[in-house]
This record gives C-alpha cells, structure tokens and sequence, in this order.
C-alpha cells in the first residue's frame, strides 16, 4: 500500500479557510491527506501546537494565515511570521526535516494557490516518507 | 496486584444524581458497588472521605455525604471545580448521568469521633458547601439505632442564598422533628425566603448553645471558620471540644504521597477530622 | 563467611548475577555513575564514589505503572499492572543508601497502609552494600558520619563488600544474603588476613570523616518546631534557593509521589511519578488555595519533614548524610549547614 | 592583563555596604559563602554587617536577575551583574517585569569563570561573546579590553554541521536523561511563568513522567519560549543535574533569531522582545 501523509493543516478564518472553501465550491482537486483546524488567526497558533502534531503522529504541517497586511486584526500575521519562523529553526535543529513544515500566505480568493500548496507539499511529504522522529511510539 | 492494592479503585454505578443548588455546580451523586464484596468491606463512618477516581481525568478526595445507616450505596456531594484551577474529575463526573461508572478507593482517613460524642450534646456549624460529612453525621445520630446514644442536636447552617443550601428536602424533614433543633440561615435571603437571615457566626452568638458537655462540630469556608471560632470561645467552649475537618491537596490517601503533610500528620491518613487542641499543635502550613 | 574475587573479575560475577535474575548496577554515564539495569556484565563499574540518582529507584522508580485503561470503555476493562518481578540484586550500594531503606521502610510497609509496590520490590531485591573507600577524600558535601553511619556499616545489606586493591571482599550478613552466595562456586574463600582487613576496615568506617555527632534527634524536632514561625530565618535559609526539583529527586528517602493519568490516544496509564515538595503546585487544591506559595514556605517545608516532622512521626531522622542534595544543588544549598543554623549547633557535638 | 578576583570581593562589599547604610538599596543581590571554596552561593545582604559574607571569585556564575522577580515591584535592590546578567536585567526591564529605577546595577568586568564539576573555564559558553557588563551604575573594576573574545556561537559549528539524523540522535539521547526536576526553569531568569505551561492540566501539554515524548516537548517548547530572550547565561546548563547541554540549543535559537530579527536579546533597554515585536518589512525569507 502505498504510504499515504497525515497532514495537519492549520487555517486562519479569514483568509487561508475561505481560501479552502473557495477551492472547494470551484471543484478543484486536491489530496484528501490534509485535515484542516480553522484558528482565528495565524498568531493564535501556539507552536506547542505543532509539536504536539509532529507527537501525534502528523507527517508534515501546514500553516495558512493571510498575506502580511491584510490580517483581519492588522498585525497579527506579522507577529506569526516572526514566531513560525523561530518554530521552523527549532525544528530543524532538533533534527526533523525542515520540509514537513511550511507556512503559506494564502487569500480568501486564492482557492488556486490553495489547492496547488496543498498538491505539491503533499507530494513534498510524500518523498520524505513516514514522519517517525517525533512520533510517539506506543 | 489487584489484591490488597490501595491504589486500585473499585469500580461503582451512579444510581442517582440531585442538581443541589441554584447553580447547577453542585450535584450529590449517588453511587452503588458493582462487586458485592467491595459494599461489604466499604465499612465508613461520618468524616470519612474517599477518592472518587475516573480514568484519565484522575482522582479527587470527596467527602462522604451519605451515612452509614444508608445501606446499599455511598453518597457524594461534589463541586464543579474549575474558577481557578481546572478541576478535571469533577467536571467529567458532572457531565456524567445516571448509569456511568466510575472508580471509588477508600474509605479514607478518620471519621467524626463518635465514641467522643456519645453521651454528649453536639452543634453542628456548616456553612456553604462545607456541609457534606455534617450531613452524614447529622443523619447518623438520627437514625433510630443511634439516636439515644447522643443528647440534644442542635444544627447551625448558613449558605449565601436560598438557593445555595444543600439538601432541601432532609433539612425541612428536620425542622419537624423534635429531637433536632435546626437552625437554617442565609446571608442574603429572596423574595421567596421566610427563614432567618444573618451570617453564620452571628447566628451562633444568637443561638448561644450552652459549652456544658457539648461538642461543637465547625466546617466551612476559612472565613466562616475565622469568625466563628471566637464566638465558641466566648460562650465557653474549650479547644478540645471544638472539631473540625481540615482540607489539603491529597493524591494517595493514605499517607504515603507525601502531599497532605502538614507538621507530623498527613492530613489524609491522620486526619481529616481534627479538634481545635490537635490543630494548634500543629504548623500554621495550611 | 567472607568470599573474595578479584576486581578484573567483576564481568563474571555480573554474569553470574545476571543469570539469576535482574542485576542493578552503577554504570558510568556522561553526566556521572547511576544505578542501571545491567544488559552487558561489562558495564559494571565500581570505581565510583556515589551515583547522581539514589538506588532507591530501584523500589521506588519514578514512574511505577498501576492501571492501564482505554478511555471511552468501561472502567471495568481497566486492567492492573502485574509486576513480574525476577529476582533481584542491587549490586554496589554505599552503606549510607543502604541505610536509607531501612529509613523508606518504616514509611512504605513499616507503618498504616502497606505499599504493595515498594514491599514486592523490596522482597525481590538483594542487596549488594559496597563500603565506600576511605582512602579517597571524602566529598565535603557528605555528613552520613554526622548521622551515625559508618563509611562501611553493613548493617542493612544483603551482602557486604569490601574493596581492597583489586581484591573484592564479599561477606553474607543476612540468610536471604547467604542462600544466593553459596550459588556463587567461584568465589574463593578469604584469607585470615583479609577477614582481619574486612573487619577492621568496618570498625574504622565508623571513625571516619567526622564533622559533627548527632546527640538527640528529639531535641533537634523539637529545635525546628520553635522555629517554624520564624520566618526571616526561613527567608534568609531559601534566598538561594531557586525551588527547583533536583534536591528531592537525587534523595534517597525523599518518597513524594504523584499519581497521573496519562493518555494518548485511548490508550492511558496510570502510574505514580516523583514530585517535589519545592514544585509551586505541590500543595495547589482545586480550590485555588495554596498554602505554601513562597519559596521559603517551600523549603521549610523540606527541610522540616526530614529533620523534624519524620522523627515525631517514625522517630527517625529522614536523611541519611549522602551529600546528594547538596552536591546537585544548583545553587550549592548545603543542607546540613541549615541544619545546624536552626538548632544553633546545640544539638550536636562538634568532635 | 588579570583579573583580580579579590579586588572585586573588595569593591562589591564596599558599594554594597555604602547602598544599604544610605538605603539606596533595601537588598543587595551578590555572592556569598558556600560549604566550600568552589562552591560559593547566591547571597542577599539585607543590612551593612552582612556584607561581610559577600564573596567573589572565578565560581561565581550565579545569574543574579533569576531573584529580581522574587521581589515585590518597588524594592530598591542593587544586583551584581556580570556580563550575561546584564543582559538580563535588561531583557527583564523590556519584559516589564522590574523597572529600570528601582534597580543598582553593579557591574562586573571579568573573564576566566570555571565550572567548579569540571574546573573548566567557560567563558565561551555563558558570557554571550561579552566581558564587559551592558548596563551599570557602578563598574567593580576596570572595563575588559584587549582580551580575546570567543564568539558565543563557535560552539554550534560542529552540532551545525551534523546531519539532520545524527542530530535528532544527538537531542534524543539528551533529552531522554532529563529527570524534569524542573532547574532549568528556575534556574532561568527569563523563566519566570506561574504556572509553567508544563504545569498546566487543561490543556495538558506533556506528561509529568520523564518519557522521551513529554520531555522533548518540554524542552522544545521552551527553547521557543526563550527564543529571543535567551540572554546566554549558561545557567540551564550548569544547573541540570545530569549534564544536558541545553546552552547550545538556546545558543542555536539566538543565533538565528538575531540573523532573523537583526537584534539580540537584552542589549537595550529601549529595543522590544523580537517576537512581541515586528517589522513590517520582514522577510518572507525567514520562513523558509
């Protein structure tokens, strides 16, 4: 059987869900490996978070927030990108690969980009084969 | 390891559950023993606490509501805790109805001493949700194998408002009996309320129960505690003659956790139930 | 009856041990010597002066497994966990952790309740007590001495060993200590000169590194109950210290435990694990009400139950002088300084 | 030149003696008598005759401004701060957890500091590249100059250069040591959170039991809380009990914050903590 990625996606409501759901309603196709939890906003994201995902078992995890100043709370995407991008570092230097996690910036209207992100991150995920460093075994 | 384990609950059914209050956190849970070997060795006396124990959530050391004289089930009293500290047991034991089964370990700790109170007149002073192993003491010196054992009753319990009282039902039974003087007051009364209105000490000032042989039996919130122990050293009661049930974050109960330590006691193995005396011989680390 | 091997021999004796049972032993790690489970009979290493971790984990482990449960069933279907426990043997422990048994006893199957977990493992265990030697320094944070404890007292062991050179002296104290050494063949009996060195190396054990001698532990309870209240002395004592864990969880007789259900999935434990009297939610009740927030209140609280509270409740002192606390101190605390600061040294000779 | 470890015993007991007699001070956060030489104490002088406990010398590597927050806000306290320390009290002062003019900084020049276990002197690891403290009000000593200055990230390029395996085999087989006593935290002065989320029952973020997954969860996440407020004291490191070398990965985490964010932390009272903070003009880069 072929190895099929558990992909936790998280998605600010304004932008990145909307994004979702336009991409949805215009039929696109995209793989069914990701499960969407839908947060105020990009910084509501705690990077506990994410580990506890890398724990659980997720392969990879996609962060959805919206372009940098169109945040429906003006700033808050910006003190994301600032926080992720530290949760990326820690990431890579505790010794997972640093391709199971990514951060997009994705519109309302981007129900395109929305789908093509989550294609080719799956594939990403895919290549790099089952997430096992983190996991916890039981 | 199941065998002689203290730290294996017993599994029980809820068998009942009474919305108590107002304000629907506290609810009086009644449960019944699935293994009837485990009802025949739950031997307990009013004072004595056990730790209800759900799988997962952990386990919360209540107090036994119900009296012993009840048989075929155990009674506890519980508060949705969580204002500042989630309380996950008691939270998943509210959500809970009728049927659902969870763990029980104990009983636990020493209960009121009855023997001490045998042959003596008591007051009992409860305030607030403190009321639960009051409850059970009240309704063990009631019942009809007991009830000459001990003299004159008097119970002294205040809540903030009428609809905070615990136990409705019973306290009205009591008010009609005649070997029982009760006393109900509230701080704040409602439009509904005729009672008597008053905090707790001033109640008990009023009251004036005679110091003569007689025991006084105090549980309640510390601030009821503060100011009413004045009032029993005024009308004459000494510190041995002054009970109460010390609360303290346990895990174990049964003195091994270290946690309820307070001075040479562990709170949950020595205690809970202390006399005035006890207590001041202990540190101030409660 | 006094047996001896020779120190390159050791392997052999840990492989003897291993076939019996489940061999416990200090093994060198990167941060210091701790006591481990034995896979490979070359691991054991003796040229160590005392572990980070106290043996007592090997009675009391940090996390002890009781109940395994899916949530979302019945707890009917919640299951015990059996121990299955082999044998036993706890090789290499220094008399004053031997000691501290003894101390740990008294609170776990000596008194109230029986712990089941502590009594099995107890009586599966044989223990294996190693004098320390004396002709190393001792470290300046140890005061077993102080306590009454000889630098080799074998009182409390199964078997007693003694190091001399590269000789390995071993002598039965106990039947359960007798019953497994004459399983061990190659052992060789010992000369008369070395039963000579073995003895007289216990009774100079009782003579060295002396500080201090305790002369009256009900004195000292008493000492720190007049001086509970004093609270500048308590906040002078604590200023240092940060109330971390390390202190309560190298101790050999410090047993607070918490019990946690941990879950993952539907999968979940409950198991006891170590805590620490100086962590802020040690006391913390469902109420919110804590009564010991400060740090002071903390460390008092410690240092209270071990030199006060436990000799009015099992009239012992719990502490057996293993220097531990003191040594991992991130802050250098030195216990016994407290101590002897709260009773003014009265209660102790200074020899 | 040296470093007259003497002369600053000296120079600390006088100021501090002077603070607490004019009251300038009402406690003097220094260094005092341990059990033994090599192990001296974080001490508080509280009146002019306790200064006679103070001592100073190369094993002196407490983190003073761990205490500052233990004090109720208004206290005046005078703190002796090396170089590391400065730090922070001034990512403290940023945080607003104390104010700037309740506090007496008493700087402290100095190099060669040894771990007392080790004898090893470990000025590469804690100092974050600094002799000379950041902010003072009164410098015990002459300024440090002319010395060499190890850059306080050389100690990552071997950890850098190690495969992403290796490394997760590296962090693992530390991490599974932690006995979570919990020292490092406290040991911290920028952990200052009551209760620690660790702590925390609902959610729950890791289990109480030291097991590779709780640990790793504590630690990670608190490599992020820290990121950009690590100050590189070293005290993490020097404080845990089993010797795991959480210094680096803290090093690791300010190394790419101050690439990131072009700010390390506690260098100004006046700058922000960078992740409360943001530029508007931060590059996408950063994420990748």
């Amino acid at each position: 059987m072929s190895f099929e990625p558990k992909i936790l996606g998280i998605a600010c409501n304004w932008c990145t869900y909307t994004g979702a759901d336009l991409a949805g309603t215009t039929r696109l196709q995209y793989p069914q490996n990701l499960r969407v939890v839908r947060v105020m906003c990009s910084s509501r994201i705690n990077p506990s978070f994410i580990f506890r995902a890398f724990q659980l078992g997720a392969d990879g995890v996609l962060i959805g927030g919206c372009h940098p100043g169109d945040c429906h709370y003006n700033t808050g995407n910006l003190y994301a990108r600032r926080r992720l991008a530290v949760t990326k570092k820690i990431l890579e230097f505790s010794g997972l690969e640093p391709g199971r996690f990514r951060v997009e910036w994705i519109s309302a209207s981007e129900g395109n980009k929305f789908a093509e992100v989550v294609t080719e991150f799956t594939a990403q995920i895919k290549s790099l084969g089952p997430q096992t460093k983190f996991k916890i075994s039981q | 390891m199941t065998e002689n384990n203290p730290y294996i609950p017993m599994p029980v059914e809820i068998s009942k559950v009474i919305d108590e209050v107002d304000s629907h956190d506290i609810k009086t849970f009644r449960f019944t023993f699935l293994n009837k070997e485990d009802e025949e060795n739950f031997k307990y006396l009013p004072g004595q606490f056990a730790e209800l124990s759900i799988y997962g959530k952990g386990e919360s050391p209540i107090g036994i509501a119900s009296s012993p004289t009840q048989a075929g089930y155990v009674e506890f009293t519980v508060q949705r805790a969580g204002t500042i500290v989630p309380g996950l047991v008691t939270a998943a034991l509210h959500d809970m109805d009728e049927g659902g089964k969870i763990g029980l370990r104990g009983p636990l700790g020493h209960s009121w001493p009855i023997e001490f109170l045998e042959k003596k007149d008591i007051v009992v002073v409860g305030g607030g949700f403190a009321f639960t192993t009051l409850r059970s003491l009240i309704n063990f010196m009631l019942h009809e194998d007991n009830r000459s054992r001990f003299g004159e009753i008097t119970v002294i319990y205040g809540a903030r408002t009428p609809g905070l009282l615990l136990y409705k039902d019973e306290l009205a039974q009591w008010e009609k009996r005649d070997d029982i003087k009760t006393v109900i007051t509230v701080d704040k009364g409602d439009d509904t309320w005729t009672g008597r209105q008053g905090f707790v000490p001033a109640v008990c000032r009023e009251v004036a129960p005679s110091p003569k042989n007689t025991v006084a039996v105090i549980c309640g919130p510390p601030i009821m505690i503060k100011f009413t122990l004045p009032v029993f050293f005024e009308l004459g009661f000494s510190k041995e003659n002054i009970l109460t049930s010390l609360e303290m974050r346990m895990k174990c109960g049964i003195g091994k956790c270290g946690r309820c330590n307070v001075g040479y006691k562990y709170v949950c193995s020595d205690g809970p139930v202390f006399s005035l005396a006890q207590l001041e011989e202990l540190p101030r680390d409660f | 009856m006094l047996k001896k091997t020779t120190i390159d021999k050791l392997p052999e004796l840990a492989a003897a041990l291993m076939e019996k049972g489940t061999l416990v032993a200090p093994v060198k790690e990167d941060a210091g010597f701790n006591f481990r489970e034995i896979t490979d009979a070359k691991q054991v290493d003796l040229i160590f002066h005392n572990t980070i971790i106290s043996p007592k984990s090997a009675f009391f482990p940090q996390v002890e497994d009781f109940v395994r449960y899916q949530t979302g069933k019945s707890i009917l279907e919640a299951a015990p966990v059996e121990l299955n426990l082999k044998p036993t043997f706890l090789f290499g422990v220094r008399p004053c952790d031997v000691k501290s048994f003894q101390i740990m006893d008294i609170h776990f199957s000596g008194t109230g309740v029986v712990d089941p977990y502590w009594q099995k493992r107890r009586e599966a265990t044989t223990i294996f007590g190693f004098a320390f030697d004396m002709n190393e320094a001792a470290d300046a944070a140890e005061f077993y001495h102080t306590l009454g404890i000889g630098a080799a007292d074998p009182e409390g062991s199964d078997i007693f060993m003694v190091r001399k050179d590269d000789i390995l002296m071993l002598k039965v104290i106990t039947p359960k200590g007798e019953k497994l050494m004459t399983g061990l063949s190659f052992l060789t009996d010992a000369s008369a000169d070395e039963i000579k060195y073995f003895d007289d190396y216990i009774t100079k054990g009782y003579d060295y590194k002396t500080c201090y001698t305790c002369v009256d532990t009900e004195a000292i309870a008493r000492e720190f109950e007049a001086i509970f209240d004093n609270a500048d002395f308590w906040t002078k004592i604590s200023d240092a210290c940060l109330s971390c864990g390390v202190c309560t969880f190298v101790c050999p007789t410090c047993y607070c435990f918490d019990i946690c259900d941990e879950t993952l999935f539907s999968q979940g434990t409950r198991r006891r694990v170590w805590d620490a009297c100086m962590f802020t939610d040690f006391t913390l009740e469902a109420s919110g009400h804590n009564p010991r927030t400060k740090v002071y209140q903390r460390l008092r609280q410690k240092v209270c139950h071990k030199y006060s509270y436990h000799i009015r409740k099992y009239g012992v002192i719990s502490c057996v002088g293993c220097g531990r606390c003191t040594r991992y101190c991130p802050v250098n605390i030195d216990i016994f300084s407290i101590v002897e600061e709260a009773v003014k040294a009265k209660w102790y000779k200074r020899l | 030149m040296t470093i007259s470890f003497k002369q600053i015993e000296e120079k600390l007991k006088t100021e501090a003696k002077r603070l607490l007699e004019s009251g300038q001070a009402s406690v003097v956060l220094a260094y005092g008598k341990g059990y033994d030489e090599k192990h001296p104490m974080p001490y508080v002088a509280r009146n002019p005759s306790d200064v006679a406990n103070i001592v100073f010398n190369e094993y002196c590597n407490y983190n003073m401004a761990r205490y500052l927050v233990r004090y109720p806000a208004g206290t005046k306290i005078a703190v002796a701060v090396k170089a590391a320390d400065s730090r922070a009290v001034i990512q403290l002062i940023q945080e607003e957890k104390v104010k700037r003019e309740d506090l007496v900084l008493l700087g402290i020049p100095v190099y060669g500091m040894k771990n007392p276990k080790t004898q090893e002197i470990i000025d590469g690891k804690t100092t974050g590249g600094l002799y000379n403290p950041v902010l003072y009000d009164i410098l015990l000593g002459d300024e440090v100059h002319g010395q060499a200055i190890q850059s306080p990230y050389d100690v990552l390029a071997a950890y850098e250069l190690m495969d992403k395996e290796a490394r997760f085999a590296f962090w693992k087989k530390e991490f599974d040591k932690c006995i979570r006593c919990y020292a490092c935290r406290k040991a911290c002065p920028m952990c200052y959170c009551d209760p620690c989320f660790i702590d925390q029952n609902k959610p729950k973020w890791g289990d109480k039991s030291p097991q590779s997954h709780g640990n790793l969860m504590y630690h990670l996440t608190r490599f992020h809380h820290l990121a950009g407020r690590c100050i590189d004291c070293g005290e993490c490191s020097r404080a845990c009990p089993v010797d795991i070398p959480l210094y680096l990965f803290h090093k690791k985490v300010a190394k790419e914050c101050e690439e990131m964010f072009g700010q390390a932390a506690g260098m100004s009272i006046e700058d922000k903590p960078a992740l409360v903070n943001f530029r508007v003009d931060d590059s996408d880069k950063i994420l990748e």
